[in-house]
């Protein structure tokens, strides 16, 4: 959107941004359900949600200028760096796995299939979201590591998130990467065991997502992005101190029946929603170098380069 | 000129070609060549032009020289094939099956009331449906290979099929039919000999659509549920961000289909040569 | 006497039109129409001609009353009523050949028995030459003359014949006549023959109908005396051949011009 | 009564199918992960019919149909009918249009968003792509196959070449048009759905995909069900439509 | 002498047929005709009657020579020259009223106008009471006298008409002889008149043409005096009438069985 500075007249419109997200999107679901908990909203900036199937598509759409803001997770994040050579940084986390003990991606099975372990694999069909994802690296990491060979020792097939643990149970796959909601449903439902996370893949917890900020939108609009940020880091904040009216706002935008939710969300169980929004970029870092030594990114990405934290409001 | 005016037979005279006219002839067909794709190098030089332009990233969006570069490189190594055989196995397997399971629907539902009875409605409503997400059940079924994929084109091309032998059948001309009967056609005959036959003109309106439809969901369900084939290459590299490699896949699968519809209209002119739909030719 | 070929009781047949208003084409006719009867009808452009044929062949459905064939009522259209239309409708996508053929692959006649019989309609209608064109390369007579042949070849037991002529010049024609007549008395045939020419009716019918205008019936119902024409090669200058085409003449005028009166009204 | 006797029985198959999704899912004989029982989905659907945010994404959903179809609709009947009666629009449009049919409209539609934005003029232009497709082939093959007599018979009553168009060549191929365009309506209902795939604000599509992939299936059968719904009354309501414009058609008796 | 109307000089058609061999319809046809001449042409089934006629209104290119219209080569159809069809071609989609309109509407009449002329061909052909009746739901004589007020109401300067009257009864023909022999003397006219009826050729045709069989051209080109037929009401007991009527009638038999045995050798 075209958001010229106009003399003092001009400066009090609110900025829009165009922020690209995932589907289902924490901030989404706060955002428009609870605009009340927000500072800044509506005053000093405004959102046009454009959600996505997919970080790829997310990615093109960053790329081409169309929003202004969007999510990012860290493939997507390297190429934006390497091939489209994009000037952007990631200004907050969003999601982090593992950290803390929190929920990571789990690769589970059935109980009674003999699979235990990654080198129980052999001949067998482990389904992941989307294969080239971010999620297919950690299972291959995983077999790798443990001597086997993905596409000869194991077949690796898609399946879409929520599907996947049917498929396991109906035999048609023998592991299948299950995120939340999923997990706890699955869990409830018994019979399905955890065979390893993507911490144990990457060696390492690390942010899941975060959300990236073209640099001309960064220099032109520096107090709006900050407010934003500063709204978004209140939602969390919020989420965690009323847990139980963010289920329900969340539960309203996503339809995710209640009592899954409380079940998982913004628990332990579940990835970890950061009050404060620091990247972690240590942690990113040496996801990269696992991707470098494994063979899946020919060279390495510094990550620190794209990450700016300076948005994040001072300690409350 | 106008291609319907004339609607005369073609000209007669046709002398022998002396050797200095025939490399004239042979100039003119390359110009007419040049001259028939003109909207193609149009099209590719605004694309090009564009890309280059500075208004796009060029990362994002390539020129089209790249984009044909990287096709020619696939090409070359022939990597491209193997998924290129894929995807036109999905395409063209569920089409054939949806093509004899629907015309003899179609027809069927054309001329008798009791199968338009049950099935027009079901087609009405089953043809809007959005077949895509069903593919996560066609895929716990029957699998996360072919299977899966033959099917769901098989189930999205049987639509336009029976609808358009359907309404077909149901515009036979009635004397057609009356002829026929008062000469003892009855049931199937009738319906081979003559519902058939005269229906072939939308039939095949019918395949020339459900040929195209076959091509892009064979794709889209490659793009969807992986497996691969070309629609798996094209999101595979659109989300490595290699953009010049998923245009490629994107030529491939309209080049593939423009050779097969070509050959579909072929064969409308080698069926249909007694309709008159074959005299403007 | 039940002995009647074609029986037809008490026919109506209203048409409904766009707009919703209705066409009555034909009003309470009856006819009885014994084996081996040459019916010839003649009337006003749009009595009912055609459509009394429809009904006959089991294609539309009286809105009132029935036919009979062979005292069983027709419910739809079969193989012993064959049909020459007045739009002559050939298979587009056969050849004149096929057309022809058509009838007996139906009745499951051998390919080599087909072909041959075939062959003597072609002679028969002088189309030589032509067995490969397909319709559309035809003109309107030679069509004329296929359809034609495609219903002869079958040989039903009844033939229903709409201005099955119209479209060959005079010479052509008489041919045909002769043709037609000859295979009448060959095969003991029952014909329902509905032409525009007054004289061409006498010289084939063996019995001549008049009907009214729309709302058709029967106006006039005239034996013909076989001799009277067929016998003799210059029986038009016949005097009895001449009054009775003045009285049937005379009759269709009356029609034609008490419609435009009704109409006009 | 007799209405409502004629009702069921035209609806049976309907019903029937309704009942036997219910007959197969109420025992869980097929997973609720991959589709949810009926009366799941009913319910779901009176809970989003009863939240007016709902009807926004309806409105925004439908309304990219009709204007996709309806551009769809203009530019294939004119398509169809210029490449078969002009051939030098034959020359010039066929190679691109021909090669641009098997394009998978959803692949593209990143390179929609580059061009036309994220809004509603990359979605529209999915649907009027994917429509077209079907009209502009009945459209063409209908115009080589009208009968030569009425283009002769017009011509020489004085109607020049380009009224002929209008005045014999779109008539005489309005009945095979028709079906076209009956294909068409339907595939702008599921390309509504991929339309909304990769990218959205609103729409029907866009809560299609977002209620899927966080697994609340009732809700996504229920949008599912809706679009269905909508897109099978419009065919009702085409159908009636073309009843009337065809008066005058000769259709083929039962 | 240039004043001729329609001059066809040595035209030849042949159309490819399926199969790759050629069927010549038209052998080297010439004639003028002047303007206001009622030309009919009579010939056996399939000579090329219909083709001539098409190659006259412009829809088919000879194969050699060509046609000049007021001295001007034809290259393609125009108003000047109105056409009626051997299977009167109707538009479907438009009633019987706005058929008879359409070329009043491209000449850009006044609605009004166009009505009321329209009212008046109605009456002319008998049609009253289908204005709003679509062609298919007409009889095969009422669709072709619709087809016959369409290109009336265009006034052309010539018309070509084929077989117009074939699927008339005797009388409504009679009555639409009359009226185009009217419309005829009232506009002058130019007339080339397809037709199968020796009789109405003569009594019709200022100059009766016989044309060959297959390969059509002319065999007989015969003046016709105007008194001969036209105004008696007996002309068919007339002498010379009848003396004409045989000689046309001999020429197209000598036709019809010379083709017979071309065909048969
Ligand atoms: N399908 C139809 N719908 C409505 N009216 C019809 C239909 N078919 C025929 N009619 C009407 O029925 C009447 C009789 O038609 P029919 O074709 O039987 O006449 P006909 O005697 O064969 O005339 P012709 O000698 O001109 O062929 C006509 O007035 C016609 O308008
Ligand atoms: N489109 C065509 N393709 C091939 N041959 C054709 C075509 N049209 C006509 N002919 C041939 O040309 C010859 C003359 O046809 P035309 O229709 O002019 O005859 P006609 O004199 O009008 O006959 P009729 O009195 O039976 O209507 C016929 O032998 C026919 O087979
Ligand atoms: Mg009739
Ligand atoms: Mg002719």
């Amino acid at each position: 959107a075209g958001h010229w500075g106009f003399g003092v007249a001009q400066a009090a419109e609110p900025v829009t941004f165009r922020i690209g997200t995932a589907i289902p999107d924490y901030a989404y679901a706060f955002f428009t359900e609870r605009p009340d908990i927000l500072k800044h909203y509506g005053k000093s900036y405004k959102i046009e949600w454009v959600k996505f199937t997919g970080s790829g598509g997310a990615l093109s759409a960053f790329a081409a200028k169309k929003v202004d803001l969007s999510i990012m997770t860290i493939l997507p994040l390297i190429n934006a760096a390497t091939k489209y050579r994009l000037d952007f940084k990631v200004i907050h986390s969003q999601q982090d796995h593992g950290v803390d003990g929190h929920f990571a991606t789990t690769f589970m099975a059935r109980a009674d299939s003999g699979v235990r372990r990654a080198e129980d694999l052999k001949g067998k069909i482990a389904g992941v979201n989307v294969r080239g994802g971010v999620l297919d690296l950690a299972l291959r990491i995983m077999l790798m590591k443990h001597g086997l060979k993905p596409d000869s020792d194991v077949t690796i097939v898609e399946g879409q998130f929520p599907h996947l643990g049917a498929m396991i149970r109906d035999k048609k796959i023998d592991l299948g990467s299950i995120i939340q909601p999923f997990y706890s449903r699955e869990q409830k439902k018994g019979g399905l065991i955890d065979v390893f996370t993507t911490v144990d893949a990457f060696e390492t917890a690390q942010p899941l997502s975060f959300r990236a900020a073209h640099g001309s939108v960064l220099k032109e609009h520096a107090a709006a992005v900050r407010d934003y940020v500063d709204d978004y880091l209140r939602t969390i904040a919020w989420g965690h101190d009323h847990r139980e009216e963010a289920v329900r706002a969340y539960s309203k935008t996503w339809k995710i029946p209640e009592e899954t939710l409380m079940d998982y969300f913004l628990t332990k169980k579940d990835t970890l929603y950061r009050r404060d929004g620091v990247v972690d970029v240590t942690l990113l870092q040496k996801v990269v170098e696992t991707l470098v030594r494994t063979g899946f990114l020919k060279e390495s990405v510094d990550v620190s380069k794209y990450v700016d934290l300076s948005f994040l409001p001072a300690k409350r | 000129m106008a291609q319907g005016k004339p609607r005369v037979d073609v000209d007669m005279a046709s002398g022998s070609r002396e050797p200095a006219a025939r490399r004239w002839a042979a100039l003119r067909w390359l110009a007419a060549g040049v001259a028939h794709y003109f909207s193609v190098l149009l099209f590719f030089g605004l694309w090009e032009f564009v890309a280059r332009s500075g208004w796009v990233n060029p990362w994002v969006f390539p020129p089209v020289t790249v984009s044909l570069a990287e096709w020619g490189r696939s090409l070359a190594t022939g990597d491209i094939f193997h998924p290129m055989g894929l995807t036109l196995l999905r395409a063209l397997g569920g089409l054939t099956m949806a093509l004899g399971v629907g015309i003899t629907l179609g027809l069927l539902m054309g001329r008798y009331r009791l199968v338009e009875w049950f099935f027009e409605p079901l087609i009405a409503i089953g043809f809007p449906a959005p077949k895509i997400a069903f593919l996560p059940l066609f895929v716990l079924w029957f699998g996360f290979f072919n299977t899966a994929k033959v099917l769901i084109v098989f189930t999205s091309c049987i639509f336009p099929l029976t609808l358009y032998a359907y309404h077909g059948a149901r515009s036979v001309d009635r004397f057609y039919l009356w002829s026929a009967l008062s000469k003892g056609s009855r049931g199937f005959a009738l319906l081979r000999k003559v519902v058939l036959p005269a229906a072939l003109p939308h039939i095949f309106d019918g395949f020339q659509v459900a040929l195209i439809v076959s091509f892009i969901v064979a794709f889209v369900a490659e793009m969807v549920t992986g497996g691969g084939g070309l629609g798996f290459e094209m999101i595979k590299a659109a989300q490595d961000a290699e953009t010049p490699r998923a245009f490629a896949m994107l030529f491939t699968i309209s080049l593939l289909g423009y050779g097969t519809i070509k050959l579909a209209e072929w064969l409308r002119a080698l069926l249909l040569f007694w309709h008159i739909e074959h005299e403007a030719h | 006497m039940n002995s009647a070929k074609v029986e037809i009781r008490d026919v109506t047949k209203a048409f409904r039109s766009t707009g919703g208003s209705q066409v009555t084409a034909l009003a309470g006719i009856s006819l009885r129409i014994p084996e081996n009867e040459f019916l010839t009808v003649v009337g006003p452009s749009g009595c009912g001609k055609s459509t009394l044929l429809y009904i006959i062949g089991g294609f539309l459905k009286a809105t009132r009353g029935e036919v009979l064939v062979n005292g069983v009522p027709v419910t739809g259209p079969g193989a012993d009523r064959g049909i020459v239309f007045q739009k002559y409708s050939l298979f587009p996508w056969r050849t004149v050949m096929q057309n022809i053929t058509y009838g007996l692959e139906e009745q499951g006649v051998p390919r080599a028995e087909r072909q041959e019989i075939a062959r003597s309609y072609l002679r028969l209608m002088r189309l030589e030459g032509f067995e490969r064109a397909y319709p559309r390369a035809l003109s309107g007579g030679m069509q004329q003359r296929v359809a034609l042949a495609q219903t002869l070849a079958c040989e039903p037991d009844i033939i229903l014949m709409d201005e099955p002529f119209g479209a060959l010049d005079a010479q052509t024609r008489k041919l045909m006549q002769v043709e037609l007549l000859r295979l009448w008395e060959q095969r003991r045939t029952t014909i329902i023959f509905v032409t525009h020419d007054v004289e061409e009716a006498i010289y084939l019918g063996t019995r001549v109908i008049v009907m009214t205008a729309r709302p058709g019936t029967v106006k006039h119902d005239e034996p013909i005396a076989l001799n009277i024409a067929r016998d003799k090669e210059d029986y038009m200058l016949n005097r009895a051949f001449m009054e009775l085409k003045m009285r049937i003449w005379l009759n269709v005028k009356e029609e034609v011009e008490r419609y435009g009166e009704v109409a006009r009204s | 009564m007799p209405a409502l006797r004629k009702i069921v029985v035209r609806f049976l198959p309907l019903l029937l199918v309704f009942g036997a999704w219910e007959a197969l899912t109420a025992p869980r004989l097929i997973p609720e992960d991959f589709i949810p029982r009926f009366a799941h989905v009913l319910r779901a659907l009176g809970d989003l019919l009863s939240s007016a945010e709902f009807y926004g994404h309806a409105a925004a959903s439908f309304s990219r149909v009709f204007i996709g179809l309806t551009i769809s609709i203009i530019a294939g009947v004119a398509l169809g009918i210029g490449m078969a009666w002009y051939r030098w629009v034959k020359r010039f449009c066929e190679p691109l249009v021909v090669l641009s049919y098997p394009i998978p409209k959803p692949a593209i539609i990143p390179v929609f968003i580059i061009w036309l934005g994220i809004g509603d003029l990359s979605k529209i232009a999915v649907i009027a792509l994917g429509c077209v497709v079907p009209i502009i082939i009945s459209s063409y093959n209908a115009t080589l196959s009208v009968d030569r007599y009425l283009v002769w018979s017009a011509l020489s009553k004085g109607t020049s070449e380009r009224r002929l168009l209008r005045k014999v060549i779109f008539p005489a191929s309005l009945p095979r048009i028709a079906v076209a365009i009956r294909v068409a309506i339907a595939v702008a209902f599921i390309l509504l759905v991929s339309s909304e795939f990769i990218a959205a604000n609103t729409g029907l599509g866009y809560l299609t995909f977002s209620y899927g992939s966080v697994g609340s299936n009732d809700y996504m059968f229920a949008t599912i069900f809706l679009i269905v719904a909508v897109g099978f009354s419009a065919d009702r309501g085409y159908a009636a439509v073309m009843q009337r414009v065809l008066a005058w058609h000769e259709f083929g008796e039962l």
